[in-house]
């Protein structure tokens, strides 16, 4: 079994993400599963930053405690990071920084002065490092060299060919110097068919999933970590035809935007962290009362207010089930990767549009920035169904009725201006027709309206994704601890604790069997990246579970399986 | 020119008997009929207070948000579908103070939106407080020693801001009224229309005989092309008050601007089998 | 026991809040408790209004099912109400309609005819028709006119001693004509020794609490049912000094501004309903962060977003829990009258200053639009506190730091300006200093600092408030329903149901006792204005305790003891 | 005049090396000294961008706040202690995007507040995006094919909103926005700079170089108290961009209008004793 991690450390600036983009792609591409998550200061220069490259021959989808190979481009970084490392880690460093240490495995490379003599300039050193970590890791460097040429391509061949000629370089300094010194580095289990793997980041995957479930409008206004999705959608506007990304004045523009381009009929969503969030609470609840189908992807970060703007938290989950005032139907998607996020998005579009009511998609810093490899991604998996959109209408069936009452809440929805027929929304109480009422009666129908969809959406939520390896004990959690909590459920069994790793890839409303399913563990443990335990008060709450204990980080650093042993051992 | 009777909604309407917004009701229907826009094909945003109840009394299609979101839930309908007629209509404090953000990002903007503010200087469904185009002095419930805030001239932003169609009526005169409606309606880009509306339960000070004695046409001899002199128009106020068009600027609009829209409406796009494909593959 | 109920009803416009108003007033005077509700549509002028006035020997706090007396105004008021009465009960009307109905009671007055004749002209109507009351109720007429006298003051003694004759008209023409018919109305145990009772409405309750409790600033953006607190404060700044009412752009400057001034050193406060307290979320957050003492009134009306703007509902209570992001402690009192609103308002002043974190006061439209009558109200009872609030730093014990840890979580707070020290306040997570840190250590200190207040203001939360009639049953409720439930649980008894009414004037956090003390009934039914019971899931959530049953309403109208005892028989 | 030093903070700076923002720390450090205003008398009120860490960077008070909420939390603070000197500190995006609604109010309502906005014509802090004041085209990760939108002018807003002061600076020339910074301090009512702010990261075309090209002061043949001159001289960007005061007029601030700040700060006072038992009277 390979599981390699290796950190690259720096300044901000001196493109860590750059190095970690590269081994990634060129190591997916070999058919290894690789998993970077990027430690960053809320900075453009300066500060510290770490992305740690995880490989594995097996899907993996949360950071090491340990890392095997540092990076280190700075000074700061080796004795920062001293302590990460497993006991005979190695550290690749530029020969510049003179350092005597003999507890570690140091391994010095004159990356700026290889970068200068075989590539363009100093600042090519990234490359040079690739090459070094290739070299250790006992690989063949031509995956490298054609990853290079792809990345760079658009920057022309002269560029191409200087990076993989500082990578060549990089990779035979070091086979020179280190060959053979660091055999617990090496990716021997080389895997013989590499399958058509991809590498996204979480961001990519919700943009993406909602570009091929047909999302036609998105007004956001930027926020980390949200941020990255609407660029997605903006670099793509022109190349997938029918898509318009706005960039709003504030959120609650955008919001309200996105609204009016939903009741128009296109697929239309925004996209915000926490704060901006709080901002569409308002817009939120608009949507509820005038029933309009809104996807929302909230991408958390530790709060409250600006908090930590680069880091990962799960603390918005109760303030998204109870966002907006007054009660309304909604659901929330809490997708544990990248694959997740996928269907996430194409299952939020099509409840929204089926129940016509607002739907949140949870995601957080550590979904969304994180790149994950995936297998082969099916666009049509959840076809597109936008649930009683109509563009004709018959008039057999009388005027047409914008909140016409019926069994299932949802009334037919017309697309305005194509039928002859004319559409009322109102966000106060309103009649079937959708003037504003003020009648007792009216009102008790509506309210049981709009919340009749939880019915719906109840009996078609998703089951939590049960990785079975014992009753002892249900390690629960949602969102983006999905990987980490199964590796622990894992790394318990060697333990002698049959823990199984309980995922939900939504988090309301929780699926109908959800009851049945943990009664059956002893113990039930919610593991969860906040300091209130909101997860847990949820399911018990809406299942009457009381769990046994709770494992919490709160200091915006992402889960780990080690940290989720250490805790439950604490437990005790 | 349709019959201004297809627009006859059948909800009862829920103004003090004597508002001038009766007489606003009056215009728009007549700029419409005048336009020969048929129900179906023009949508309503409006926010909340007394003017945005209008559409309600219109048999046209309406979303009825919250209050000062107007602009941006227009915004969204028109680019989405730009074969709609798109109009949105507030009162001066669900335009100029509460959606006051979206009031200036939406004329930088320019999408083909109409916007007509019932602007009676108070917010009159909240029973009586100052709003941002209240006079200095002017006392409210919450204003008791009258209001220290400089009176927002709304033409005037909307001049800086080039705002390109940028008109003030009167709802004392509604047949004017329906002119400017109507041309704003018919401009391309975003359009500013303004309206001095009598608020006859809650603004004593500034009541029909007040505007009346103050509000004049602007002539010929003003240029709305020459942003210098439209701004000081937009400015005057006091014993005389100009009416008609401010200020115009032939900014092309949005829609037209965007890449994506040339084929037609968003909602009648699809996204492309081969980009889907394409997508995929940068991932590899 | 007195107990008599008049509803006066009308179009918007026609004075029906002046009638109920001289009554109420004048009835309070003469020792008897009132309780005025208004269930009114919201337009300006026309629709159709009613006011409903009850009054008892007894304190009331609720309306009643049923009326004894209608004052109808218009023609529609009688069909409309026909079915809103007593069996016997009479209805009061301008002889102008001609009406024949032999099943009702009918009393026509010629109001317009009287006022017109004896008054300025026919819009004394409302003077001559609470004279035509005064007469039914058998009650002298003599304090009716004193109290003319002092509502119309302001407007002269022509204005007075017209209403005066007015009423004397109507009075005089209803003892010829009616005197005797209608027994059951009269006041007959008239107070022997008439205590200085006040009326108020909630709203003024609110405000006249902010007041005394030393508010200095309050900045708001009008929206019902809050801008009654905005317009009292408002109109008593210069009287009492030292206040500033600011009317903001949006709700966002208020929270702001309220934030600011608090900053300063003021106490501050923001008032508004469901959706401006929506945009207010992010707002409220910061509070969190920074460590500000923010007061947030909230009333709250029937959402979602515009819903009923003028009636009422308890359909914020878990957004107003979980409103903002991120994670950081708060308190949410939730008074039950007017007396509690004046507590209220103090308490939360004294508990955002020593606990530096915000504080909401959850009223809603029944609470802050009806008028009560209250004993007299002492304004020491609950003495101001500032906590830690001091102008004065002692220079040997450093350098002042904003966010100094310390046991409680509360740090030293000095007021800008006045110490020679600089003090940094900030949103992001922050060092003691107050700067921004990213460091992990630093975060998770700071998330244990502030969620440590949460020990110190459970300890000393509000504990409810228990009318045992018996423990078959506890019907339980929070805030505005408080009378109507404990009327409810006496009407019970009735019935040979032993029901105690547990009233809960703080939703957040609970009581450490409260599941001690509701453990001990048989059965636990929650009483609240909302459509899916939220405080029944917060009491589950937060004590363990599931409620056997919820009686729920949400068509806007208030509860009352009638609907509340209907509902529990239906519940079995 | 005070010296600068002790403006000095112990915060570590996280801005970019060359990033014009330290320039800008230099000149408000400058004109605190030379207006003799000790660190505890100043307070800053600053919002989420890279502009609103500054403060950090200095010794005074601060109160570090939301994105876009810079202003009305300076207002809160100057009506509640008008003692305090109070600075406002943003980037475009905090104040013309987000703030945009508190920007208008804030002028309108003329407090005493001093604004200085870093406007560097982008986002910096979210690495890249369109901002309010970006040029028409400019190319950003969110407008790929560039900016649609009519680049807001601030300084024409503020004139038309009857700014008290309304001045440019350029960040190039850090004595000069000094001198510019002092003068805004010292101005009684509400007081705009906006300054021109290299970003050496994100904007490549907006350059120190680019300004430098164009930026001139104004002269003596410019008056700043001709409103009608400064909005067009508000207006004038190109090849010619003017710095130092546009305009000023002599709106008395509002804390000098409020009856109840006449005895002094809203902090130092207190309920009259018998202000209560009146209260309680009218219930009776
Ligand atoms: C977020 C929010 N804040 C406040 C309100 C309350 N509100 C409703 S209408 C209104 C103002 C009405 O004034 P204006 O916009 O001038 O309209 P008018 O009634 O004068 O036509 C206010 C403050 C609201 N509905 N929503
Ligand atoms: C409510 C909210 N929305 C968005 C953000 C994210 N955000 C932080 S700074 C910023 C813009 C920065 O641009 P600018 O204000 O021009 O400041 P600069 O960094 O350029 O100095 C944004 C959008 C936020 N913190 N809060
Ligand atoms: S309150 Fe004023 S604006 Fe509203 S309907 Fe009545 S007259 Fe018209
Ligand atoms: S990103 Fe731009 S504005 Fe921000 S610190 Fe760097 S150079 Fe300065
Ligand atoms: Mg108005
Ligand atoms: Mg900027």
């Amino acid at each position: 079994m390979v599981d390699l991690s290796i950190i690259v450390a720096g300044a901000a600036g001196q493109g860590m993400q750059t190095i970690s983009a590269i081994l990634a792609k060129a190591l997916t591409r070999q058919g290894y599963y690789v998993h970077c998550s990027h430690d960053l200061m809320s900075r453009i220069r300066g500060g510290h930053n770490v992305t740690a490259v995880r490989i594995s021959d097996r899907p993996v989808g949360a950071p090491a405690e340990r890392a095997n190979i540092l990076v280190a481009l700075d000074r700061d970084s080796i004795d920062l990071h001293a302590g990460d490392m497993v006991p005979d880690g190695v550290m690749v460093f530029d020969d510049k920084y003179k350092i005597q240490n003999e507890k570690l495995n140091l391994f010095p490379v004159p990356l700026e002065q290889l970068a200068a003599e075989h590539g363009r300039d100093k600042r090519m050193a990234n490359a040079v490092a690739c090459g070094a970590v290739f070299s250790l890791m006992s690989y063949d460097v031509d995956p490298l060299a054609d990853t290079l040429g792809d990345i760079f391509s658009a920057k022309g061949d002269p560029v191409v060919e200087a990076n993989i000629r500082a990578a060549r370089a990089g990779y035979g300094f070091a086979e020179r110097e280190f060959r053979g010194v660091c055999p617990y580095c090496t990716l021997h289990e080389q895997r013989a068919q590499p399958q058509r793997l991809l590498l996204l980041t979480g961001s990519e995957a919700i943009a993406y999933g909602a570009l091929v479930s047909g999302v036609r409008f998105l007004s956001a206004y930027p926020m980390s970590p949200a941020t990255a999705v609407m660029e997605y959608l903006a670099a793509r506007q022109r190349e997938v035809g029918g898509l318009l990304v706005e960039q709003a004045e504030d959120e609650i523009a955008a919001v309200n935007m996105a609204i009016g381009a939903a009741v128009a009929g296109a697929r239309a969503m925004t996209c915000t962290s926490g704060g901006g969030f709080a901002l569409m609470a308002e817009g939120l609840s608009l949507a509820g009362m005038t029933e309009v189908p809104l996807v929302v992807y909230v991408a958390q970060r530790p709060g409250p207010a600006t908090g930590f703007p680069t880091r990962t938290e799960q603390g918005d989950l109760l303030f998204a089930l109870h966002a907006g005032h007054g009660e309304f139907a909604r659901a929330i998607l809490c997708p544990g990767d990248a694959a997740e996020a996928v269907d996430a998005m194409a299952r939020a579009f099509n409840l929204a549009d089926r129940y016509q009511t607002p739907v949140i998609v949870l995601g957080d810093q550590q979904l969304g920035d994180c790149h994950w490899t995936v297998d082969t991604l099916d666009a049509g998996r959840v076809p597109i169904d936008r649930g009683k959109l109509r563009d004709t209408w018959d008039r057999s069936q009388g005027e047409y009725r914008r909140y016409q009452l019926s069994p299932d809440g949802v009334s037919p929805r017309l697309v305005p201006g194509k039928t002859g027929q004319v559409q009322y929304w109102d966000s106060d109480e309103h009649s079937e027709e959708g003037h504003i009422t003020e009648s007792a009666d009216v009102r008790r129908q509506m309210v049981a309206k709009r919340l009749h969809k939880m019915k719906g959406l109840a009996a078609e939520a998703l089951s939590p994704a049960v990785h079975d390896r014992g009753d002892d004990v249900a390690l629960v959690g949602f969102g983006s601890s999905k990987h980490a909590v199964r590796e622990a459920a894992d790394a318990l069994a060697g333990r002698g604790v049959k823990a199984s790793a309980v995922h939900f890839a939504q988090a309301y409303p929780l699926h109908p069997d959800t009851a049945g399913l943990l009664g059956e563990s002893l113990k039930v443990v919610v593991v969860e990246q906040n300091a209130t335990g909101q997860f847990a008060r949820l399911l018990h709450s809406e299942t009457g579970i009381r769990p046994h204990g709770s494992i919490l980080r709160f200091d915006g650093r992402p889960l780990t399986a080690q940290y989720i042993v250490d805790q439950y051992v604490a437990l005790g | 020119m349709l019959d201004p009777e297809i627009y006859k909604s059948d909800d009862e309407v829920a103004w003090c008997p004597g508002c001038y917004n009766f007489a606003i009701l009056r215009a728009v229907k007549q700029a419409l009929a005048e336009l020969d826009i048929a129900p179906h094909q023009v949508m309503f945003s409006s926010g909340i207070g007394q003017a945005p109840k209008l559409p309600h009394y219109l048999k046209c299609n309406l979303f009825n948000g919250l209050h000062g979101r107007t602009l941006p839930v227009a915004t969204g309908l028109k680019l989405a579908n730009h074969a709609l007629h798109v109009i949105a209509e507030g009162g001066d404090g669900d335009g100029y103070a509460e959606g006051g953000n979206h009031f200036v990002h939406a004329m930088r903007r320019n999408a083909g939106v109409t916007y007509l503010v019932h602007d009676n200087q108070i917010y009159g469904l909240t029973k009586g407080q100052t709003s941002p185009t209240s006079d200095l002095g002017f006392v409210t419930a919450t204003t008791p020693y009258g209001s220290y805030n400089a009176p927002e001239h709304p033409l005037a932003l909307a001049v800086a801001c080039d705002c390109s169609f940028v008109a003030r009526g009167f709802a004392g005169d509604a047949e004017h009224l329906a002119g400017l409606i109507a041309r704003a309606i018919a401009h391309p880009g975003f359009a500013l229309v303004d309206i001095l509306q009598p608020c006859v339960t809650f603004n004593q000070v500034n009541t029909y005989q007040w505007y009346k004695q103050r509000v004049y046409q602007l002539g010929s001899d003003h240029d709305p092309a020459d942003r210098a002199a439209a701004f000081v128009k937009a400015m005057e106020w006091g014993d005389r008050i100009p009416v008609g068009v401010i200020y115009t600027n032939d900014r092309p609009p949005l829609e037209s601007l965007l890449p994506q829209l040339a084929k037609g409406p968003l909602i009648d796009q699809d996204i492309d089998g081969g980009a889907r494909e394409d997508l995929l593959a940068r991932f590899r």
